[in-house]
């Protein structure tokens, strides 16, 4: 079995696998938790829809903030769009999925792709720097923090290799692409790239809090 | 619907970039060539291109005053370019199926030299034949 | 034998083939080797001065393609001057002895070229039932095993007896096996392909009188020259890739326009031969000029590979099956957790809220 | 308006007063002794009861961006990387993932268990260089109630009995007399006999029924006497039917700053009963920050039932009954520049925003609102008991200057502020940066502008 078959076959069986097994166990597992219930009296009547409002206005900063936090939340939006955008809307990758559900549909150029991914991995790597050089991130930091990084990156990289032929044979970048997808696979459900399920959740259950005391925010 | 077939054309014709890249060698060749005598052949076959770049390189490359046909196992053409001392040497099998083709710089392809071998084949052969004719005479 | 005992220079000679012919030969045989041309003089001597080396052709569990396929019988070559420079000694399908008189042939090739004589193989070698495959009575592999043990080295024609080829593919019947798991104490050339591009073998044999030695093989024990790149890299279907123009079926605009036929199952990235250099046909045209991807027919495990229409980056083995399981066993673990974690939540809510104080410390107590 | 108390009476009061909260740590009794198994083990049985699966949702989704530190102000006032906000749930964090979390059974392996040195070391990151004051919430992209749980750790750190000394005298003053800094009961009926003798008309303590309850607190009495002065005033000019009771008229809940669960929920259900017992719809809080979140969203969960009344902050109550024309103001001729200090726990944490500022409208200020303001409100720099603590005093400092540099540019001439503790907090750190800006009591202001004859009725 060559390193492609492996790749292909088992590997990714293997973490797609896990990938689900670690979600539905974190998600069950958070959902099937106490969850405490206030007794005092809402000051609003439309939690759930405001809660969800939260959920939107959260994906920008508040003008007030813009100043000091407009940078990572910018970078943010980049690479997670671009992140999609590569993982969607690449003519590849969309054989892969169709390969995988039966069914595809339209894609980028792949000049529009490659770009799309270069700036991706770009702000990646900005990240990582700001990570390491940034007085509160370097303090706050993790070997989860820098490892998600690095795994996230990972696919663009090998990714990039495979697609210009370049470093090693192109089935063993391809292969190496795969693997790289498989660990990120594999570590998602386990670091805190789990945050894909708990964030927007997260941000409900703060706007539910904030909106019942009568603030919107 | 039928796609556009010069459209398609002209697609292809935007080729593999090579062409560019096998004239700079020719022409630093030709340079080396003209200053240390060193020649130098490309082999056209290790490099993909097109046939239409194929054929841009050597319409590029133009002709010049040299045209020999060999006919050994099969025909070749070795053709002196607008260069002097570019030589397109094409090498065909018995069935006429091309079987190489280079880029020689060089003043006089290898190919079109009477070969050592065959030199002295032949003067074996002719000796005979002298010794033929004048036994002939003598029996006449 | 007299004959043996020319040389190719001699017997060209005699033969009245001129040098300018040979000196043809050893050009374009220098660049099939990927050397560069100043190399052809260096073959034309090394060939001219040496003796013949005897070859005997074995053929197994092989279905006579890649014997064809070297021969190309009806169309006599240039390449066809190598066999000018060895000696065939056996070959079941080429040889006009037959019977007891062909085994006595190639004992005596044997006998006289002891540790010198090159042995071709194709198909694979069955190591189920003897039964299976035989010829003269003796089994593939004892045949095998006897030929190769005076030979300077084997070489493996065609997939199968490079990898296996289509009797190794599941479910593998005949428990066939590729040469180099029978022979392990000489020095293996794989030619695969199904079939192998001719002039490869000549190639491979060039090298082996001009240098004394075999090409620089790979990890599969592929010549490096012919195999060191894959398809892909040389496809004049390459730029289309570049731009992400793949043709969507064999009978769209995009198949027509000649775009790249990834999508379509093309294996050309991961299958490493010359074909789209060297092409077939003398040089006419190979599988992707003529509209097909690639099967990666010179590659181990080709017939195993999954669909031959189906994107090299899909996945084999994942499925709905997969996700299925997945979603069963995080449940398990969900629900475990979860459970586990109330037990938590609620052994908290058990208990003072206050950690109590040492008892002697004679403090108040307030909680 | 009659003035019950004058600047120099104030002045005088406030230099006693905070000679006497500067000596807190050293009133306080001796810690008591407790092996550090036990302080660790009710540390862990706070946060296993407390972290819920919204808390944990919540931990869950932190990606350590760090947007958090841009919005605190210990963080900005420091730049010191410790005080960013979501570091400070760490040792939470250690705790969920090893004992609740859905992935506990893999990270048992992989985290430290909590020590009680870590608790020891939590005690600067949640309690002095904390307020709680939840800015910290509205910047981050996850929305994690980070000050919601600092306050679980300071529930931890309390059950450990790890709280700061002056927070422990607070709780333990407050969970033995029921109320704070001695203001018991004869002071207290003391202070409302000499309002009544200033304000000129009979304060109504203990009615059996009324349809408000007046709650005041211990700093009002020893100091802020403006803020409930002015308070009652406006009560009795609206002619609202209501009482103090001087068995619940503590409004201040050390339980809750503490982290103290026991006291929060004793003098949160005392001041609920007596409600309940006077039959009031409406229960108002004096300018006292916590006492309205205490009381607000305390009241219910302590007794464990939902309640009937509501709870409404001094600016709230006279906010709305502007709003609605049950009270009417005098305008100024000259109208004042202010600037704004929206409490957090009023504000961010209560949903009071408008109201406050209609009364400013009623009387013709010009409001000049910080850069920061309603919800994204800076905090004054020494909320939820942090005034009091004395080691925090560097970082109080610096909150406060982060503060006050937003005030700054307002060009506003006064700052009003309807928080006792804020106030104080702002008094103190006027003194220590040479500021002058006064910091008026919006409860005073009020009753400076009811119009001076009696003609609004509610």
């Amino acid at each position: 079995m060559t390193l492609l078959d492996f790749a292909r076959g088992p590997a990714l069986q293997g973490a797609a696998f896990i990938f689900v097994v670690g979600m539905v166990w974190r998600a069950l597992g958070l959902l099937l938790l106490h969850r405490n219930t206030p007794l005092s009296r809402n000051r609003d009547n439309h939690l759930a829809r405001h809660g969800f409002r939260t959920v939107l206005s959260r994906f920008i900063p508040a003008p007030v903030f813009e100043r000091r936090v407009s940078f990572q939340y910018v970078a943010g939006w980049i690479w997670h769009l671009g992140f999609f955008v590569v993982l969607l809307f690449f003519k590849i990758h969309v054989m892969f999925f169709q390969g995988l559900l039966g069914f595809g549909w339209p894609t980028l150029p792949n000049g529009v792709v490659v770009a799309v991914a270069g700036i991706t991995l770009g702000v990646l790597l900005w990240l990582l720097g700001r990570r390491i050089v940034n007085p509160v991130l370097r303090y706050i930091s993790t070997f989860n923090d820098y490892s998600s990084l690095v795994v996230t990156m990972l696919p663009f990289i090998t990714g990039f290799l495979a697609f210009a032929h370049y470093g090693f044979a192109y089935e063993t970048m391809l292969a190496l692409h795969i693997l790289s997808i498989s660990l990120l696979l594999v570590w998602f459900p386990f670091s805190k790239l789990i945050h894909v399920i708990t964030l927007l959740p997260s941000r409900y259950i703060l706007g539910v809090k904030f909106w019942r005391r009568g603030v919107q925010a | 619907m039928r796609p556009d077939l010069n459209e398609v054309l002209r697609r292809r014709a935007a080729g593999t970039g090579n062409m560019v890249l096998v004239l700079h060698e020719v022409s630093h060749a030709l340079d080396r060539l003209a200053r240390t005598g060193e020649t130098h052949v490309i082999d056209l076959s290790s490099l993909p291109m097109t046939p239409v770049e194929l054929q841009q390189l050597i319409a590029s490359l133009g002709e010049g005053e040299v045209r020999a046909v060999i006919e050994a196992e099969g025909r070749s053409e070795v053709t002196e370019t607008g260069f002097s001392g570019v030589w397109l040497v094409t090498h065909r099998d018995t069935d006429d199926m091309l079987r190489g083709r280079y880029i020689e710089i060089t003043p006089l392809p290898e190919i079109l030299r009477s070969q050592d071998a065959d030199i002295r084949a032949a003067a074996a052969r002719l000796a005979r034949k002298l010794d033929q004719i004048s036994d002939l005479e003598e029996a006449s | 034998m007299i004959r043996r005992q020319q040389t190719l220079g001699e017997r060209l000679e005699e033969r009245g083939i001129s040098r300018r012919s040979f000196l043809k030969f050893c050009t374009t045989t220098a660049s099939l080797l990927a050397l560069p041309p100043a190399f052809a003089p260096r073959i034309a001597e090394a060939l001219e001065s040496q003796r013949r080396p005897s070859v005997i052709w074995l053929s197994f569990q092989e279905c006579t393609g890649c014997s064809e396929s070297i021969l190309r019988a009806g169309s006599p070559s240039i390449e066809s001057l190598i066999f000018e420079a060895i000696s065939l000694d056996y070959h079941e399908t080429l040889q006009a002895a037959a019977g007891h008189q062909a085994e006595a042939a190639r004992e005596q090739a044997m006998a006289e070229n002891m540790g010198k004589y090159l042995v071709v193989v194709d198909g694979s070698v069955p190591l189920g039932n003897p039964g299976f495959s035989t010829v003269a009575g003796q089994s593939n592999v004892e045949t095998l095993k006897r030929v190769a043990k005076g030979a300077a080295a084997v070489i493996c024609m065609g997939t199968c007896s490079a990898f296996g080829g289509i009797p190794y593919a599941k479910p593998n019947p005949t428990g066939a096996v590729p040469v180099s798991e029978i022979i392990t104490d000489k020095p293996i050339v794989n030619v695969p392909g199904c079939p192998p591009i001719p002039a490869v073998m000549t190639s491979v044999i060039a090298h082996y009188i001009t240098f004394g030695s075999l090409p620089e093989l790979d990890d599969l024990g592929r010549p490096k020259v012919f195999y060191g790149q894959n398809i892909h890299d040389r496809c004049y279907r390459r730029p289309f890739y570049e731009r992400g123009q793949f043709a969507q079926s064999f009978d769209d605009e995009g198949a027509k326009a000649g775009w790249c036929l990834y999508k379509l199952g093309c294996k050309g990235p991961t299958t490493y031969n010359a074909c789209a250099v060297l092409k077939w046909n003398e040089g006419t045209s190979f599988p992707i000029e003529a509209g097909h991807g690639c099967l990666g027919c010179s590659e181990p495990n080709f017939w195993d590979k999954g669909s031959f229409y189906a994107p090299l980056s899909t996945a084999t083995e994942l499925g709905s099956g997969t996700v299925a399981a997945g979603v069963l066993a995080g449940a398990v673990l969900g629900a475990g957790a979860g459970y586990a974690g109330r037990k938590m939540q609620e052994k908290g809510k058990a208990g003072p809220f206050e950690a109590p104080p040492v008892a002697d410390a004679g403090q108040k107590e307030n909680s | 308006m009659t003035e019950v108390v004058t600047k120099q009476e104030l002045d005088e009061a406030f230099a006693m007063f905070y000679g006497m909260a500067a000596s807190l740590k050293d009133l306080a009794s001796p810690p008591v002794e407790v092996a550090d198994e036990e302080r660790v083990a009710a540390a862990k049985r706070v946060f296993l009861k407390g972290i819920d699966a919204n808390f944990a949702t919540q931990l869950d989704a932190c990606v350590h961006c760090g947007a958090c530190a841009q919005a605190c102000q210990f963080y900005l006032g420091t730049d010191d990387p410790k005080y960013t906000p979501v570091h400070k749930l760490d040792l939470m964090k250690r705790v969920y993932d090893r004992e609740i979390s859905p992935l506990s059974w893999l990270k048992k392996f992989i985290v430290k268990d909590i020590t009680a040195d870590d608790l020891r070391a939590q005690q600067e990151l949640v309690y002095d260089s904390c307020t709680m004051c939840g800015r910290c919430n509205l910047v981050c992209p996850a929305g994690i109630n980070i000050a919601d749980m600092v306050a679980l750790n300071r529930s931890a750190l309390a059950a450990a009995r790890l709280m700061p000394d002056e927070l422990r005298f607070m709780q333990e003053g407050q969970e033995a007399d029921g109320t704070i800094f001695g203001a018991d009961e004869d002071l207290f009926r003391f202070r409302m006999d000499a309002l009544q003798e200033k304000l000129g008309f009979e304060i109504p303590i203990d009615k059996p029924k009324a349809d408000v309850l007046l709650v005041t607190t211990g700093l009002d009495i020893h100091l802020f006497q403006d803020a409930t002065g002015g308070t009652i005033e406006t009560l009795h000019h609206m002619g609202v039917d209501y009482t103090l009771r001087s068995d619940a008229y503590e409004g201040a809940n050390f339980g809750l700053l503490s982290g103290h669960e026991g006291t929060k929920k004793k003098m949160a259900a005392k001041l609920a009963n007596a409600a309940i017992e006077v039959g009031a719809k409406v229960v108002i809080v004096p300018e006292c920050g916590h006492a309205f979140p205490a009381l607000r969203w305390g009241a219910a969960e302590a007794l464990g039932k939902p309640v009937e009344f509501d709870v409404m902050t001094v600016s709230e109550y006279f906010g709305k009954a502007v709003m609605d024309g049950r009270l009417k103001l005098e305008k100024d001729k000259e109208p004042r520049v202010v600037a704004l200090h929206d409490p957090c726990k009023v504000g961010r944490w209560g949903g009071v925003f408008e109201e406050p500022r209609a009364i400013l409208k009623a009387i013709g200020w010009e409001l000049h609102e910080t850069e920061s303001n309603r919800a994204y409100n800076f905090c004054c720099g020494g909320g939820a008991g942090n005034f009091l603590i004395e080691r925090a005093n560097p970082l109080k400092r610096a909150g406060y200057r982060v503060k006050m540099a937003e005030i700054e540019k307002t060009e506003a001439k006064t700052l009003v502020v309807s928080c006792g503790s804020c106030r104080m907090n702002f008094e103190v750190g006027k003194v220590n940066a040479g500021d002058t800006i006064p910091v008026e009591s919006l409860a005073a202001i009020i009753a400076a502008h009811l119009p001076k004859k009696e003609g609004a009725k509610a």
